[in-house]
């Protein structure tokens, strides 16, 4: 009956055999040129940590370099020639990033290329795209997403940031939060309710902002951990010019729709790639901290604590499984790129299953330390406080988008659609920074 | 289960489907069990016609383990065999003809494997006692050299498909090593006593040894060498074991998501309500886990990857606690009609709890974990 | 500043040092005819099993002779004497239990006494109260509650039963289910719709309705674990005299509620009391027979094992603790009654836990045991497939009592509130058994 | 905590209350954060003045143990103090009085109790090492008879409020039993090492005992026969500790109560989303089960109920695991915002994730339990 061979083969890594001979020269290049000039990758250097200014510099020399070079900066292969990219096709990008695996990235500029890009092709003027796509990519504006709000929260479509329109200037006044890296971008896309009586998704107006702008204040958030990568701004009187409203007037949650699907779809795609310690690695390798961390307290032969390494291992391997499948899955079509949602809230989910496990693993070695013992203790106990995340929405908000873009549950009830906003009830604009 | 099925496994896939709808949905498990009767033997007949257990059989003899894709086509047919929670002897069959066709002699694979490829007889395989490490540690027969061949003593449990078995595949511990054997299940000194089990279609039974005497054709393999082979063939076993539990999981996921769509409560749908979508899209994620690490499971084996044997394990934790969490979670939001014997959703429970003991519990895999891992 | 005594005494089991001359005479009074006519309390003997019809018969004997020797019947002391009680205080029937502890009482009878008593008292007329009353506590009737139906699940206001008029009689079609011993009950507590066009709960009426009628049905529902004490009955044209309406035509929801709170109050006092083990001991005792099982599996000294044994011993405990506190506190006034909900929850969290647990403890022996080794393993595997609970409402709706009567956190949404039923979407009634 | 408080514990906990919104609010923690220093002497005195640690020392000592109700009343205090995460030398200084109350000579509640009771003087208990057992354990401190009196060597760590305390209580190894010391803490080759701790509000030591001499009036009780005293110390902390776990735990379920039916999302306070609600309705159980066993301890400790042993150890399990989690779930539903320095909620997570460990682990007492149910 099972008359063909199937071979059953591992993960494909590179894909180098695919190649066609215009592709294969680019490769070449590539690796060639990525040999004498990029900086290698280093394991304990943060892919994104906009407080660590000298990094967020030194990538921007770096996208100069790489766009320099004839490669476009940072995800600028497919972008249009006439807008400073290559005009290449998606291929060309995949093989850039295959060889650059070894090699750091100016990521920091992922907000940038990996949200914007895709929002301005799709919703720019012929302008627009022609006088800023180009300083993307060759490293001169950083770009910020002023997209949540402190009365918002996961509702991102509860904008309370006002935009008055007066002559050909829009007068923008409210406060965005969450954004990161605001404190050292030159640019934002800030969305703003152009009209209250209108539905809360109808009144909305997407504009890009001058962050360096007067009225702009840039408060970076103090979080637990420590770091302060995430901003809080207030904008008070912040005048942008009609030219730079993106999309229509009113149409600012298409855009928003946009800059939401490119942010899932990069991810799915790997944008990333090079950082995703999983996508490139073929097999499961057992990490050998949780053994350290076990030797460390003594019990690394308690049948006990010997469970809570193995479920760990488990959890830490089952999450790189589904991230691959998910990704491979949205890539080979088995699913639409909604279900990106599930590799996030399950990442969350193990996130938290972990840092239960190594609490129970270190016990009261997990909540102090001698000065001498380094942060190895008290960083469990610390995660244990801190695994909560910020980024890619609440678990509630991945938990609904699994249940119902992915399961297709039915929605659930809030007040009538057609609610004006101005009479939703909202929280105030709160300070936080 | 695989996202990267190929076109002959989604074939494979489809045909199987189609198959078991037509021929052993889950009413033939319903029936058998009011019963108290045995599989469907015309059932497996034309199973094992579609290639069950051939997958494994070298086409010299009557496979076409050569052509296909072996363990890792395998699981799409266990993942199908799980969702009608399927009660005949897929697992231990394709596991006594896997180990057979890997380390018998020619006169043995010629003997015993056209008959297990035709699906005209039976495997069982004897590995382990009773205890927390059933389904893990071979050790409770010991086998000594007797005459030409050797004397197996001891016993073994959870032993599954025994009843049904025409032939057993004994490992056994040899001094310091391992020896495996296939012998006939009616020779002298063996017995045979059925368990009461909690999965109604699962036949289990502890298999006494009480110096049954081997000759020399039964050792499979050299005598005390077979430490690798049991290796092998354990995570060929737990590949497909952890696929149809994935199937299981997945079919009773899969009503539940009909029954909360179609069912009202206060005028609502009940899947509506976060109460019970935040519960769901957990469990779809963990049943997304257990896909993939199944799917990843069965590659690894079937190409023989470094990772294997960890990949085993992690895929045999993840999908036993998945689907049994699930599983109950299910059952819980069919309100009182799921405890009633008529629904369906108790059989597949059944088997997921079942699943996640037999073959190393998650606790026994997560030690082979750790010493895997160096710790 | 502390210049008062405050000693810290535990719990008071016995009350006897309360009693007034006359309850300390009505106490050696019942504990004198205890002696001699009360079947002692079986600890393997169930409170309730309506499939034990012999258990059954026994314990309407049995309430024929309490009520004969003057004690009244099952909760009968306080019931007004004219109704077949004695009309006393409340602290009799304290006192009667008290001394009741170590025998078998009625249980059977409880639905009747707890439930029916009470919605008889406060909705019935004289005429019901004089026919009725005195048959329960004379062990003529037992009751059943005729509440749920297969179309509604936890929406008990979503009664499909309806009930129409003809001349002085009510016809009754359709279905309930999940009643507890509905196969040997005399008489049926039946809530029914009588007019459709009204919002949901407005058009309901409670009936009393004859369980001996020819077109009642009454099907026992096998169960998964083996039991089939719950039923669901078929209501074919079943006949109700007018004077049998209970409470007002259209407002039975009314009287479901007073069922609903007496069913709580009922726990929260303890009508049960000598059932409840937690609630007669004084201190904490360690079940013996989790050590047993680890014992059996041969894992008793294995550490993660222990670790199993030891979460189990605190469940059981706190969910004993709980009961006991909360039981307390609505005894003195510090919860209210609907903080019963939070027994019942934790009591289902608690016991699913433990069966997760157990199965951990048990491994392989969970799920399958030599002939000759009795229920001990294969028990625990089914209790994993059965911790669900049918009785007291689902876990759904336990949640929702705590989160929403408890915490006091707004209600969902749900459809408007004056929505007639008869535009409401709700399920088909199907046949369960 | 207790739902059967009796009129002089309500006013106990009023007073308290009150005292320590004026006194000592969240606000004076995160003052002391910053600045790394100690908590506030002239609010522990006044404090003191309210019973705290006179609740634990007879009258002829300066204290109102006679007519009070000991540790059943200082858990009212206890849970007020957790309730702002106060972070005073509470539970060291009580179990240090009670200890010297306990098994002192006249001379030595002579000595010490005044002064702890008047809340001039602070004590420390160094009881354990590191590891798994850490809190439990007595041993890493051994003595030895020197001269009339003892040597003391080894190191005890995770010592509360060594760092402010004049006396250290030591329980030490002494052959095969126990013996207990009072000692100041600046005697000669003691030194006090400060820990890196999680909770900001917790000073933690490790005290190192290089061979330090005591004289006769530093041994509390009789030597090598500490240990029934050191079990009833042990239970007397313990229901402290969990009172102040119950504490910390009711304050941040309550501001996120009151959080989840402010803040809307949706259109819909984000408290009438079931995703949140069962969670709280679960959050909610759990905590009653805290307040259960922490009360049902109390009683039994102060009792001297035959259960007492195994209360304090099903107390400890609940109410350690209970809050760690409600918090963390808590920080949760905060969103954001919850993980901004500026928000409380973290300090309270702190102190529970740091309380869930310290004086044993939720492991440790169930191994304890299974003990002393005789497993």
């Amino acid at each position: 009956m099972l008359n063909s061979p199937s071979p059953s083969t591992g993960e494909v890594v590179t894909t180098e055999d695919r190649d066609t001979d215009e592709q294969r020269a680019f490769r070449l290049k590539a690796r060639d040129w990525m040999k004498d000039n990029l900086p290698p990758r280093l394991p304990d250097e943060a892919a994104n940590a906009f407080e660590d200014l000298e990094l967020v510099a030194r990538d921007r020399e770096l996208q100069t370099k790489i766009h320099a070079a004839g490669f476009g900066g940072l995800q600028g292969i497919p972008v249009p020639v006439e807008y400073g990219g290559l005009g290449l096709d998606q291929r060309f990008e995949d093989i850039f990033f295959e060889e650059a695996t070894p090699y750091r990235l100016p990521w920091h500029f992922g907000n940038a290329t990996n949200i914007v890009i895709p929002c301005l092709l799709e919703h720019g003027t012929e302008e627009q795209k022609r006088k800023y796509l180009p300083k993307i990519l060759d490293g001169t504006h950083y770009w910020a997403q002023l997209l949540s709000e402190p009365s918002g929260g996961s509702d991102l479509a509860g904008v309370l940031t006002r935009a008055e329109k007066r002559g050909d200037t829009w007068i923008l006044n409210g406060s965005k939060v969450w954004t990161s890296g605001g404190h050292i971008c030159d640019m934002g896309l800030c969305l703003a309710r152009t009209d209250a009586s209108l539905r809360k998704h109808a009144g909305l107006t997407m504009f890009l902002v001058d962050m360096h702008h007067p009225g702009m204040t840039v408060n970076q958030i103090e979080l637990v951990m420590g770091g302060a990568d995430f901003c809080q701004e207030f904008l008070d009187d912040v005048e942008v010019p009609d030219e730079d409203v993106l999309g229509e007037v009113n149409g600012g949650w298409k855009v928003a729709g946009t800059q939401l699907v490119s942010e899932r779809k990069g991810m799915a795609r790997g944008w990333f790639v090079g950082l995703n310690r999983a996508e490139v690695l073929d097999g499961i390798e057992l990490s050998e901290r949780y053994g350290m961390i076990a030797k460390h307290v003594g019990v690394e032969k308690d049948p006990q604590a010997r469970q809570l390494l193995g479920e760990v291992f488990v959890y830490d391997t089952v999450k790189d499984l589904i991230g691959k499948r998910i990704n491979a899955g949205i890539r080979n079509g088995t699913f639409t790129p909604e279900a990106g949602s599930i590799s996030s809230l399950m990442s969350s989910v193990f996130d938290i299953d972990r840092t239960r496990l190594l609490s129970a693993l270190a016990g009261p070695e997990g909540i102090a330390a001698s000065p001498d013992e380094g942060e190895l203790s008290i960083g469990i106990g610390m995660s244990r406080v801190t695994t909560h995340r910020i980024g890619g929405g609440t678990l509630e908000m991945q938990l609904n988008l699994v249940a119902e873009r992915h399961l297709g549950l039915p929605r659930e009830l809030g007040p009538a659609p057609d609610t004006p906003f101005n009479q939703l009830k909202a929280n105030k604009t709160a300070k936080i920074a | 289960m695989d996202v990267t099925l190929n076109e002959d496994q989604t074939m494979l896939q489809d045909m199987t489907r189609r198959f078991l709808e037509d021929r052993s949905p889950i009413t033939a498990l319903r029936k058998q069990a009011d019963n108290d009767g045995g599989f469907d033997r015309d059932v497996w007949k034309d199973g094992a016609e579609l290639g069950w257990v051939a997958l494994f059989v070298p086409e010299d003899n009557g496979g076409i383990a050569e052509s296909a894709g072996g363990v890792a086509d395998a699981v799409v047919v266990a993942e199908e065999l799980g969702r009608v929670v399927f009660s005949g002897p897929f697992l231990s069959t394709c596991a006594v003809a896997d180990a057979i066709a890997r380390s018998g002699s020619a006169e043995q694979r010629d003997a015993h494997l056209p008959g297990l490829a035709a699906g005209d007889t039976f495997g069982a395989w004897c590995l382990s006692g009773r205890g927390p490490m059933a389904g893990m540690d071979a050790g409770s027969v010991t086998a000594a050299q007797s005459g030409g061949g050797h004397e197996l003593n001891g016993f073994a449990a959870f032993v599954q498909d025994a009843g049904d078995a025409d032939l057993l595949l004994v490992t056994a511990r040899d001094g310091d090593g391992i020896s495996q054997f296939v012998i006939p299940a009616g020779t002298a000194g063996v017995s045979i006593e059925p368990m009461e089990a909690l999965d109604l279609g699962r036949r289990l039974s502890v298999v006494t040894f009480n110096g049954v005497k081997t000759d020399a054709n039964a050792l499979l393999g050299e005598a005390g060498k077979g430490a690798d082979a049991l290796e092998k063939q354990l995570q060929v076993l737990l590949a497909l074991q952890c696929a149809e539990t994935v199937g299981v999981a997945d079919r009773a996921f899969e009503f539940t998501l009909e029954w909360v769509n179609d069912r009202y409560a206060f005028g609502r749908q009940i899947g509506s309500y976060q109460g019970l979508k935040h519960r769901l899209a957990r469990h779809c994620g963990h049943l997304e886990g257990a896909k993939a690490a199944a799917a990843h499971a069965a590659t690894a084996v079937q190409s023989g990857a470094s990772d294997a044997a960890i990949a085993v394990s992690i895929a045999k934790s993840q999908c036993g606690r998945a689907a049994t969490e699930i599983i109950r979670d299910c059952l819980q939001m069919h309100g009182g009609i799921g405890l009633t014997w008529e629904h369906d959703i108790h059989l597949y429970l059944r088997r997921a709890v079942s699943n996640e003991q037999l073959w190393g519990s998650p606790a026994a895999h997560h030690e082979r974990l750790c010493q895997l891992a160096g710790v």
